[in-house]
């Protein structure tokens, strides 16, 4: 079912929505860096902006999610749950974060092991999802099969700006038609004319996506290439920090690691962790098969356009090139798997 | 909804026994004794051992189910875990979550002669599989187990040979890379004593655990001796954090080392590109 | 001046001089360059250099030592050579330093000329082995201002603005790596023996972390702003780089990469150094 | 974690041949200081690595004084002469990340100053408590 949003109008959803749920949203800073972040009035939110600087993934899968507490003491250990997650609407995001939650969601849930910690957040969190207008150099979200500035998968209702300051509303899930049906008063009918202009709006916005990969070919490409000399030399000027996964909407590899405060307390904590980190896969005492830079260079892309297909049947990437702008030599991910031999 | 797979279950150190410099055994129980009577497990499984206030490790499962009073790992001191382990005591408590992982397929081995190798703590990962085989013996036809270690004094499981020999057809071969005073057994590289030996590989299987030298060239020796890669398996080692094929590090190819193994053959560890 | 830079470069590869050549070419779009590593005297002509140059090649001085390199380096990059040569990190004769001209780059993320080049005076490269281009240096000095108003401010107000800026921090260590001084094969944060950085990330450990981090170059750091155009959530990281320059200059009248003979601040001392502050 | 009234904690470095004797000297002498400094002994000033420092900040301690030999009188000839250089370099940058600079201080109290010791420690907790009380 198709709604209309005025501008206007989506500022005062965000307003009643404040009062009732964690709202987080791109806001912008002192430093003009654009993050998501929890509002407490709706002017604080920062439409302008095509992408935030990192993703809206860590507020459902949080960079240092606290497991629990652990107290010790004469009498025994006790283990006590941290705080249950709260009520939150992510607001603004755009297709290729949505779909990022779609894609690491499915890697929580494999394998008969539910991640409770996932699970009870992304039930709590109603996704917003704005469509791309007008994209950057970096995007090439068209490349992949469900990808698309105007892509649903992920989202709980996805606005799309079809005339000026007018938005179509979709609601896509259940949650999605709460949300819309809770604040009916901001919405009224979309009608024929509305949805096709959304079909005019995504040619267009699609045919703006200069960069289209194959990556069936990619793939192709990509399987037996693991022992290949292209790997020699383009690692070259990686400097291996990991600011490429950690502003990814799909990288989702963890630590689990213990914060001790004093002999008594202490909380068990999952973090982000990055395969680009030489310790990621050393082991106690030394050993280390991924010592190499050139091969934690590889596994990175290995895994996203190759392993995780094998497993998944979708790439772990959805096309937002956030990695390439973070980057701080500018190592397009475009780039490297295209050149692949 | 599911109970929570993080969280792990409280138990105690019944038993602390120090096997070699570096090396010591411990016993676990579990505190619940409802968890304690529904956690099982099968030989080449791991565990995930939770020392409060420092962090986890894996380790494998030291016994195996058929000898399960209690839950037994043997740990070497080398990192910020395992030296935390090193102090624990009888009657501390820790959490274990597990088991993760496959296990040996000793279903498919019935009526076959094993040949276990072994070297340094890898004992430990092969001590479930070897002690199983023999609560077993009538299932499996000859049991070799060929063990090597630095030095006489790195031996662990020393008072266990003596049990082990009891059961029919059993043998035991022990190396050290150097000998010492009083040191009866052999001299040399688990490889080259595996070349002395000289086993047949007709209607064997051949388990190994050990350093990844050892195994390197313990797999030549096999394959020289006739082996087939179907007929040679091991239990890999690779940094772990959740075993839950989820944390990521464990991943090699489109396999993670906890989910799909740690239990593989060299038929399949050949496919693998050689990353682990 | 591109074609100038290829040629030498084609020359030093031919004659087999060095074993690679680390230069700039262009990257995804036009205002972005990365680092271009080349190693056959045909291929040189990707090889550019222009506004968006912001890397500092240096960087890369460390992780090759066994070769040896031709690096481009604009004039404040050279700093970082010689500093680096200072700590015996690669001797001179392994590294041909290729010195461009250069009338100050823009950050690629905001599309505004570096701070540090408002007041450059090595906009003409010196002690290069070879110079592509003239370049006019400026005729005021560096300043301190932004760091002078900084340090008006209470130790609570700068506490706050620090924790605001921690924050953001995502401790996906971009700033340490692209740091050509921050080369410890084995960085404190890595360490687990003792620990002394937790995994967790909170504004209190990234905090503490980037303290570290900042003691560890003191008399070292350039003042290069690599990791200050690195961060990808823009924590004005050049607030403290420029801080240890001011205090290198203030303190031990110490500037990094400037004069080879001058031994770096805490590696020497001065038997009449101040203690005025000593109880 | 406990909501007491939090005392002011003070880390202590001493130097081995100086200001840790200087610390036994002041007891022997019967001086009172405030009983709020922790001491750690460390084999010279010049060995005090600033992370340390920066670590006790980190951890809570409300203030850190490192105290070691008079200038020439090193055990090692030149430690705390490195040591003077280092002090005020990170007792500006630690300013700069906004630890008070009452919070961080260095003496030189050799094993004969007993007295001094009490003094400089009574000085340190005045600033620190100082810092605590009035922001």
């Amino acid at each position: 079912m198709a709604y209309l949003i005025t501008k206007e109008n989506i500022k005062n959803l965000l307003t009643d929505l404040i009062k009732l749920k964690a709202v987080f949203a791109p806001k912008k800073d002192a430093e003009d860096t654009v993050l998501f972040g929890k509002l407490s009035s709706s002017s604080e939110w920062h439409g302008d902006a095509l992408l935030t600087h990192t993703t809206a993934k860590d507020k459902v899968y949080l960079q240092s999610e606290t497991f629990f507490k652990i107290k010790r003491n004469k009498s025994g250990v006790t283990i006590e749950d941290g705080p249950e997650p709260e009520e939150t609407v992510i607001f603004g995001c755009r297709p290729c974060d949505a779909r990022g939650f779609d894609i690491i969601g499915k890697l929580f849930n494999w394998s008969n092991f539910v991640d409770e910690y996932y699970t009870k957040r992304i039930a709590k969190t109603t996704i917003i999802c704005i469509s791309c207008e007008k994209p950057e150099s970096t995007c090439f979200c068209t490349s992949f099969t469900k990808g698309s500035p105007v892509n649903e998968t992920g989202s709980d209702v996805l606005l799309t700006n079809i005339k000026d300051g007018k938005y179509l509303a979709e609601s896509i899930t259940d949650k999605g038609r709460k949300l819309i049906g809770d604040n009916s008063k901001y919405f009224t009918e979309a009608s024929k004319a509305d949805e096709e202009a959304k079909v005019t709006f995504k040619a267009e916005a699609e045919k703006k996506i200069a960069k289209k990969l194959d990556l069936a070919e990619v793939k192709r490409k990509l399987e037996p290439a693991f022992e290949s000399v292209y790997w020699d030399t383009v690692h070259l000027p990686c400097v291996k920090c990991g600011a490429c996964t950690f502003v990814c909407p799909t990288c989702y590899c963890f630590d689990i690691t213990e914060k001790a405060f004093d002999n008594i307390n202490s909380v068990r904590v999952r973090s982000w962790d990055t395969c680009m980190n030489e310790l990621f896969t050393r082991m106690a005492g030394g050993v280390n098969p991924r010592t190499d830079t050139k091969k934690r260079f590889r596994q990175r892309f290995m895994h996203k356009f190759n392993y995780h297909v094998d497993n998944f049947k979708e790439e772990l990437c959805t096309g937002c090139g956030r990695c390439i702008k973070a980057c701080p030599v500018s190592i397009d991910i475009r780039k490297v798997i295209e050149e692949i031999r | 909804m599911a109970e929570n797979i993080y969280k792990p279950h409280l138990a105690k150190v019944v038993e602390v026994k120090v096997e070699t410099v570096d090396i010591k055994s411990y016993k676990f129980e579990l505190l619940d004794p409802g968890v304690r009577k529904t956690f099982s497990w099968k030989a080449g499984q791991f565990l995930i051992l939770d020392i409060f206030g420092v962090g986890e490790t894996i380790f494998t499962f030291a016994n195996p189910q058929t000898r399960n009073e209690f839950i037994e790992c043997s740990i070497r001191k080398v990192g910020q875990v395992t030296e935390a382990i090193h102090e624990l005591e009888a009657g501390a408590i820790v959490g274990i979550r597990g088991p993760y992982g496959n296990w040996f397929p000793f279903d498919k081995w019935q009526g076959k002669n094993l040949l276990y190798i072994a070297g340094g703590v890898g004992l430990a990962a092969l001590r479930s599989p070897i002690e199983f085989a023999l609560d077993t013996f009538k299932d499996f036809k000859k049991k070799t187990i060929l063990y090597g270690a630095r030095s006489p004094l790195d031996i662990c499981y020393k008072d266990r040979f003596s049990d082990w020999e009891k059961v029919p057809d059993t043998e035991i071969i022990l190396t050290a890379d150097k000998g010492a005073e009083g040191w009866k057994h052999k001299v040399g590289f688990v490889p080259t004593v595996l070349k002395e030996v000289h086993l047949s590989p007709a209607d064997s299987v051949a388990i190994i655990c050990g350093p990844p030298i050892m195994i390197k060239f313990v797999l030549k020796e096999l394959l020289d001796l006739g082996f087939t890669p179907e007929q040679i398996v091991t239990t890999l080692e690779m940094r772990m954090k959740c075993g839950l094929g989820k944390c990521g590090r464990c991943n090699v190819k489109n396999i993670y080392i906890c989910k799909d193994g740690p239990v593989f053959t060299y038929a399949q560890l050949k496919e693998l590109p050689d990353e682990y | 001046m591109d074609k100038e830079l290829q040629e030498i470069i084609k020359k030093l590869l031919a004659e087999k001089k060095v074993d690679w050549a680390i230069g700039y070419e262009k990257a995804y779009d036009e205002l972005s360059t990365r680092p271009a590593f080349v190693q056959d005297a045909n291929d040189t002509a990707r090889l550019i250099f222009n506004k968006y140059c912001i890397n500092n090649l240096g960087l890369y001085l460390t992780k090759f030592k066994k070769n040896k390199l031709a690096v481009v380096c604009k004039g404040c990059d050279i700093a970082t050579v010689f500093e680096l040569i200072k700590e015996k990190q690669f001797s001179r004769e392994n590294v041909v330093v290729i010195g461009v001209a250069c009338e100050g780059v823009l950050d690629k993320k905001t599309g505004k000329q570096l701070e540090k080049c408002e007041n450059c005076r090595v906009k003409q490269p010196k002690g290069a082995d070879f110079t592509v281009g003239t370049g006019k240096d400026s005729a005021a000095p560096k300043n301190f201002l932004d760091v002078v108003e900084f340090e008006k401010k209470s130790s609570k107000e700068k506490a706050e603005f620090w924790n605001r800026q921690f924050e953001k921090c995502i401790r996906c260590y971009a700033c340490r790596n692209v740091c050509p001084v921050c080369y410890c094969p084995d960085c404190f944060a890595n360490r687990t023996m003792p620990e002394y950085l937790n995994k967790n990330v909170d504004a209190e450990e990234n905090k503490l972390f980037h303290m570290i981090r900042m003691q560890h170059v003191f008399g070292r750091c350039t003042d290069c702003k690599a990791c200050d155009t690195a961060c990808p959530v823009n924590i004005p990281l050049t607030l403290l780089t420029k801080k240890l320059a001011k205090d290198a200059k203030e303190l031990f009248n110490y500037e990094s990469g400037a004069d080879m003979d001058v031994l770096p601040p805490l590696s020497t001392y001065n038997e009449a150094d101040s203690e005025s502050d000593i109880l | 974690m406990e909501s007491k009234v939090k005392e002011i904690n003070i880390v202590g470095f001493l130097c081995n041949w100086c200001s840790y004797a200087g610390a036994d000297m002041t007891g022997l002498g019967r001086n009172i200081y405030p009983s709020n400094i922790k001491v750690i002994r460390i084999p010279c000033t010049g060995r005090m690595d600033p992370m340390m420092i920066i670590e006790a900040f980190h951890n809570g301690a409300d203030g850190v004084l490192v105290s070691g030999c008079h200038p020439g009188d090193c055990h090692y000839t030149e430690g705390n002469f490195y040591w003077r250089r280092r002090y005020p370099h990170l007792k500006s940058l630690l300013e700069h990340f906004g630890v008070d600079r009452r919070r961080f201080h260095a003496s030189w109290v050799s094993a004969s100053e007993g007295k001094k010791f009490a003094e400089v420690v009574k000085k340190v907790y005045a600033e620190v408590k100082d810092w605590k009380d009035n922001g």
